[in-house]
């Protein structure tokens, strides 16, 4: 049984290995261990859309740092696994990082639902863990050892309705998925309404893989909002922007970051013309002004990125970006990767300039982001993302 | 009373695609017992293929062709080289290879077209149709259209051909078949080539509504599934029936009910069907011999 | 299956002495997780092999009692505070009533319908675990407290790998005591011939109804334990794929085989860890490894090995068992 | 007194075609009763509306003074009524053994409790039946076969497996259906000789069986069916001598 086991772990390590193109980086064996990166993420199942780009640049970064010289004179090692978004494959891998791979930081969980559950573990194991998922929940209340990049579902709700307020709206409809991506967005986009002034007049939910949500923009129509929230991520976001120029092309849509990506609007083919979308600077990073301190950040990830994928990244690869980089500024703080003084470094991240914000965390704020720099308003036209100012 | 129209049209377009991809079900646990996990992977690459040949330049049609026979071919050689390999095999053993086999599929689309998802322009352009008020993308017309075609198609098939006759006499009893010299792996062939391309064809015109992505295959055939379990399971013609009353049945629930249980339509009809009326709606109720 | 009940009491004892040596050989808690996680769908699938391999009857929706196992310890013990053990009780109730009820209703019919309904009823089930957000947490799913036994609270992957191993022993016991009982010798027969059963005296509805209620109360079982051992439980648990991964550990590791159960749970739970290194191919080589079995070993893995040992060790039968067809017609002349 | 089976004017129709029509008969304890007719007359049809695979349309099935028209074959089978079958149903992946041990089923008491906590009764009770099924295996001369697996066994060893299947559980009406088929003039010889011992233990034997040979040397009665009715009845020398049998039946295949 034991040989079994370990035959196990020594194919599936050096498989890993192989994969990560790392075999080439062992050459370096005078110097320290390098620094194990562990992460999982979505890359298929539901969330594939929010992992997929995640990875890609996890794999992009960790290979860039590398070639430059690494960290700390050492060199970077990805572990990284797809969790399929499913909490049981979440929970297992995070053992595999801890256990087997023996990584110093876990960067994953793109879904909120995986995020949580490894949170157990990596509390016990006492290993910082930044999550890539939305949902608050998972740094409020503050846990010792759990961070996250992305900006939460309230900043980008609350953005929408200062939009709406401002044009003069006051009744919402909201239509989400029912996956936990939508489902987070959805419940603060009904709780921050009620302390906002705005009326949720329907509240419309689909199945992730449904493949029309006419019914549901019919109802909507007979609710008669002011403009629709829509909470929603991958092809039913393109579905959802495709109904609502078929039912309501005359009541104006909102999206949250779940869209933020080139694929959704030329998935959309035209039905996502004048839609409003909060979302990270990163895919109107040319309009920002010169002055903007995020601005050279995110052109040279748009550019980095485009050139090895041969496509422009989607926000949500900005978290595992951010994350990435706040945990490596943080071992050089901390001068190396002991565990504990990585997590006290994490939490004492400062003006970091990342893609989905500026960073200030602190031991009340595991996520540190601003409402003003965390989400932009943006507007479809022409096939192209606009800031709306 | 647009109100009324607009589910009614959401109805017919959903319950389309299920009928497309519920009828080769049917067509394969009709000629072989076997429930085809494989299906909604032949819907997936009726789409994928069609965006793989328009980015090599071909128009639509030469695309849209390509894809049916591309998929045709995959059925043939699934059935060929796996199906068939597996001597002596169970009817379980069968479903866990259609099972693999659809991983295969959803694999091979993953390495060859990444796992962004993927369209391409309705076929009459974007506008939406007006009909009475209520709207409907004028790409459901297709989706209608191919399914009609299919209906007829079948029908034609099953009355006239011979190998459409065959195919009955295999379904209604494989020893007397072979007795009288129809070709019985032959015909298990030409099953999986139809369903496949059927399949196909639905992803072709579907993809400019549901868009496709490589793991489209898993929720659409369990809808398919659904739809020719409510046909009975044997019949073509059951399945196209019983996916427009999931459609409607879904359409009209989420519409006039509420859609948080849009998604259990389907499976509260299965669970009244099977108290009710357990045969299906077409079902032949087996006939026990001993 | 020969009766040969005292050898295969041995085999279990083997297996427990196997997994209580376990801890000590694994070289680390990851190593417990995947043998806790193997275990547990070793116990589904034992349970689901009775219903299948041995009654002939497939079910489509076996992790829906997995999950409602699961949610029924997750909700009794966060949100009432009830002691684990008794939820655990409270789920394999809810799992059996709800077995019942669907068998009654459906099994008095003769062909696949226990597959369509369990089918239909295991989606529901994930549908209403997914949308009762107030309930279940909903898609995110919820957390689970410890489990804790007389108070004692335990820690930990091996506290879940305890649970899950002894749960695995008491289920193969079980599972061959009961094969090679009256009542399991009645549902093999229903295996392999209904109208000969029938004739026989052996109430085929009632024995249906029990060994599917058995099996629900399996998979409810290994459900609660789960979500003891990974504290966390998420509607995807009771999902339609997970219970064809169900169905397909039982057909690969081998129908009407309590080894098979074991050896195809513990197949397909590894199976991802080791492709895990090889990104965009794993799916088609999921699939390739899931072909090629079926068609060198299509009556499963241990009935095959088994066979094939038997040929070599008596000449004179040249034909191994070949698989149970899922009706269970094995016409003879 | 009841007579032990009663058939009485039963009649079924598959889709407008009458297999059976208001066919009577009935049969005592130790009584060797044999129905015989050509093909399609409805024999095995009668055994099936007896045995309960399918429900008599009209008519009533009386058992042991129980009137059992509408019953299940486990409901029939519990008042002692067992039968074989003309395409052998052998439980195939079932070693010979088991198979005469599941032929018990009705003797044993085991349920679902105590066979899942496995007492030690569960055990007890196999072993008991093992060894009355042994005796039976033994008694068909299937001795030393019982660890086979059912279906690999030949053809004559499975028929007779089945009818040991049949006496596991000591019925008191045995029906039957072409024992003689494909079996060589010395087995069917042995045949005879098994089913004269079962009527001598008291059994109601009730045979379909094309071997007139063996019908007319064992049976104590016949009845003689004819698209699906009563076209004689008697014993066999009445029933040979009757002209109307000679003419449809016996003139054909008697050589």
């Amino acid at each position: 049984m034991r040989s079994f086991l370990k035959n196990i772990g020594t194919s599936v390590l050096a498989a890993t290995l192989a994969a990560g193109g790392l075999l080439a980086a062992t050459g370096a064996s005078a110097q320290q261990r390098p620094i194990r990166i562990g992460a999982f993420t979505a890359t298929t199942g539901g969330a594939s859309f929010l992992g997929d780009p995640q990875e890609k640049t996890l794999r992009l970064y960790v290979d860039k740092i590398n070639k430059a010289g690494g960290v700390l004179g050492r060199k970077l090692e990805l572990f990284i696994y797809d969790s399929a978004g499913d909490a049981r494959q979440a929970v297992t891998y995070t053992r595999r990082l801890i256990e087997d791979n023996e990584v110093d930081i876990i960067i994953g969980g793109s879904a909120t639902g995986e995020s949580m559950a490894v949170i157990p573990i990596v509390e016990e194991a006492q290993i910082p863990f930044i999550s890539l998922s939305g949902g608050n929940v998972v740094v409020e209340p503050v846990r010792k050892w759990v961070f996250k990049t992305p900006g939460s579902d309230r900043m980008a709700v609350s953005k929408i309705y200062t939009d709406m307020k401002a044009r003069g709206f006051s009744k919402a409809a909201v239509i989400s998925g029912d996956g936990g991506f939508d489902k987070s967005c959805q419940k603060e986009a009904v709780t921050v309404a009620k302390t906002m002034g705005i009326a949720i007049v329907a509240d419309e939910v689909y199945a992730q893989a449904d493949t029309d949500m006419t019914p549901q923009f019919t109802r909507i129509a007979g609710a008669k909002p002011d403009a629709i929230v829509g909470c929603g991520f991958g092809l039913g976001g393109v579905i959802t922007v495709r109904n609502h120029r078929q039912i309501t092309p005359q009541i104006p849509l909102y999206f949250t970051h779940g869209v933020g990506s080139q694929q959704f609007v030329e998935g959309a083919r035209g039905a996502a013309e004048n839609v409003r979308i909060t979302v990270s600077p990163l895919l109107v990073a040319e309009q920002l002004d010169d002055s903007d301190p995020q601005k050279k950040t995110l052109l040279e990830y748009t550019k980095e990125y485009q050139e090895k994928f041969g496509e422009k990244p989607a926000a949500f690869g900005g978290f595992s970006y951010d994350a990435l980089h706040i945990a490596l500024a943080a071992m050089q703080r901390a001068g190396g990767t002991d565990k504990a003084k990585v997590r006290d470094e994490i939490e004492r991240t400062k003006n970091f300039i990342g893609i989905d914000g500026i960073f200030n965390m602190s031991p009340t704020d595991h996520m540190g982001l601003d409402f003003n720099t965390a989400f932009r308003l943006t507007e479809i036209k022409n096939n192209g993302w606009h800031l709306v100012k | 009373m647009v109100d009324f129209l607009q589910f009614l049209l959401s109805g017919i377009t959903r319950g389309s695609i299920y009928g497309l991809v519920g009828v080769g079900f049917a067509l394969i646990f009709r000629s072989s017992h076997a429930i085809n996990f494989a299906q909604g992977e032949f819907v997936m690459i009726g789409g994928m293929a069609t965006v793989f040949f328009l980015t090599l330049g071909l128009p639509l049609v030469l695309a849209a062709a390509g894809a049916v026979v591309a998929a045709a071919l995959i059925g043939a050689l699934l059935q060929r080289l796996a199906i068939a390999q597996a001597k002596n095999a169970s009817v379980l053993t069968i479903i866990i290879i259609t099972i693999g086999a659809g991983m295969m599929l959803r694999g091979a689309a993953e390495i060859v077209m990444g796992r962004n998802f993927h369209s391409y322009p309705a076929f009459s352009g974007e506008l939406p149709v007006d009909l009475l008020g209520a709207k409907m993308q004028s790409q459901s017309l297709w989706v209608v259209a191919a399914l009609v075609l299919v209906t007829i198609g079948i029908h034609f098939f099953f009355a006239r051909t011979r190998l459409g006759k065959a195919v009955e006499a295999t379904f209604s009893n494989r020893f007397a078949a072979t007795v009288i010299g129809i070709n019985v792996p032959r015909i298990l062939i030409v099953c999986f080539m139809l369903s496949a391309a059927i399949g196909a064809l639905g992803g072709v015109v579907m993809t400019p509504i549901t868009l496709t992505h490589f793991e489209l295959g898993v929720p659409l055939a369990l809808k398919g599934f659904c739809a020719a379990i409510v046909g009975g399971l044997t019949s073509p013609f059951g399945a196209i029936i019983g996916g427009l009353i999931l459609g409607l049945s879904e359409a009209f629930a989420g519409g006039y009910i509420s859609p948080t249980y849009q998604e259990a339509v389907a499976f509260v009809i299965i669970i009244a069907m099977l108290i009710f009326r357990p045969q299906g709606l077409f079902g032949r109720r087996a006939v026990e011999r001993v | 299956m020969t009766s040969d009940t005292p050898r295969q009491l041995i085999a279990c004892a083997v297996l427990a002495t196997a997994l209580a040596l376990l801890p000590i050989v694994a070289p680390n808690p990851y190593y417990l997780d995947l043998a806790t996680k193997a275990c547990l769908a070793a116990v589904v699938c034992i349970g689901l092999n009775l219903l299948s391999g041995y009654a002939g009857q497939l079910s489509l929706g076996h992790a829906a009692f997995f999950g409602v196992g699961a949610y029924a310890s997750a909700i009794l013990c966060a949100k009432v505070g009830i002691t684990p053990v008794v939820a655990m009780l409270a789920g394999c109730l809810i799992s059996a009533g709800i077995a019942y009820v669907m068998a009654r209703t459906v099994l008095r019919l003769k062909g696949h319908y226990l597959a369509m309904a369990t089918l239909a009823f295991g989606v529901i089930i994930s549908i209403v675990l997914n949308r009762e957000v107030a309930l279940t947490g909903g898609p995110d799913g919820m957390s689970v407290p410890r489990f804790n036994l007389f108070g004692y609270r335990t820690t930990g992957v091996w506290a879940g790998y305890g649970l899950a191993a002894v749960a695995l022993v008491l289920a193969v016991r079980t599972a061959i005591v009961f094969v090679n009982s009256r009542v399991g010798r009645a549902l093999r027969a229903i295996g392999d011939s209904e109208v000969a059963a029938e004739g026989l005296g052996i109430d085929i509805a009632r024995y249906k109804t029990g060994v599917f209620v058995i099996s629900a109360v399996f998979a409810s079982v290994a459900g609660s334990i789960f979500a003891h051992a990974d504290r966390f439980v998420s509607p995807a648990e009771a999902g339609f794929m997970r219970s064809v991964e169900f169905v397909a550990m039982i057909v690969i590791g081998g129908l009407g085989s309590v080894a098979g159960s074991i050896v195809g749970a513990t197949l397909l739970t590894l199976l991802p860890q080791l492709l895990a290194g090889f990104d965009h191919y794993r799916h088609f080589l999921t699939g390739l490894i899931l072909i090629l079995i079926m068609i060198f070993m299509p009556a499963g893995i241990v009935p095959t090995l088994l066979a094939s040992g038997r040929a070599l060790h008596d000449r004179y039968r040249p034909f191994g068992r070949s698989a149970r067809s899922v009706t269970g017609r094995t016409s003879e002349g | 007194m009841a007579p032990l089976l009663d058939i009485h004017a039963v009649g079924v129709s598959f889709g407008g075609v009458r297999a059976l029509d208001g066919v009577s008969f009935s049969t005592e304890a130790g009584r060797i009763f044999s129905i015989i007719g050509p093909n399609g007359a409805g024999k095995t049809t009668l055994f099936n509306v007896i045995s309960g695979a399918y429900p008599a349309q009209q008519g009533k099935v009386v058992i042991a003074g129980r009137d059992m028209t509408t019953a299940p074959p486990s409901a029939r089978a519990a008042l002692g009524l067992q039968r074989t079958f003309q395409n052998l149903q052998i439980f195939g992946t079932m070693t010979a053994l088991e198979n005469v041990m599941v032929g018990g089923h009705l003797r044993q008491r085991t349920g679902f409790p105590s066979a899942l906590l496995g007492l030690p009764s569960v055990a007890a009770e196999s072993r008991a039946m093992r060894r009355r099924a042994t005796e039976l295996l033994d008694l068909f001369d299937l001795a030393g076969l019982g660890g086979a697996v059912a279906g690999e066994l030949a053809y004559g060893q499975q028929k007779r497996l089945e009818i040991a299947r049949a006496l596991a559980c000591e019925p008191r009406i045995l029906l039957l259906d072409e024992p003689a088929a494909g079996l060589n003039p010395s087995e069917t010889e042995d045949l005879a000789n098994v089913i004269r011992r079962l009527a001598g233990m008291g059994i109601a034997v009730v045979l379909v069986e094309h071997d007139m040979r063996l019908v007319m040397a064992i049976s104590d009665e016949l009845l003689v069916l004819n698209f699906g009715r009563e076209l004689a009845r008697g014993t066999p020398a009445e029933v040979s001598s009757n002209p109307a049998v000679i003419e449809a039946y016996l003139g054909v295949e008697v050589d």
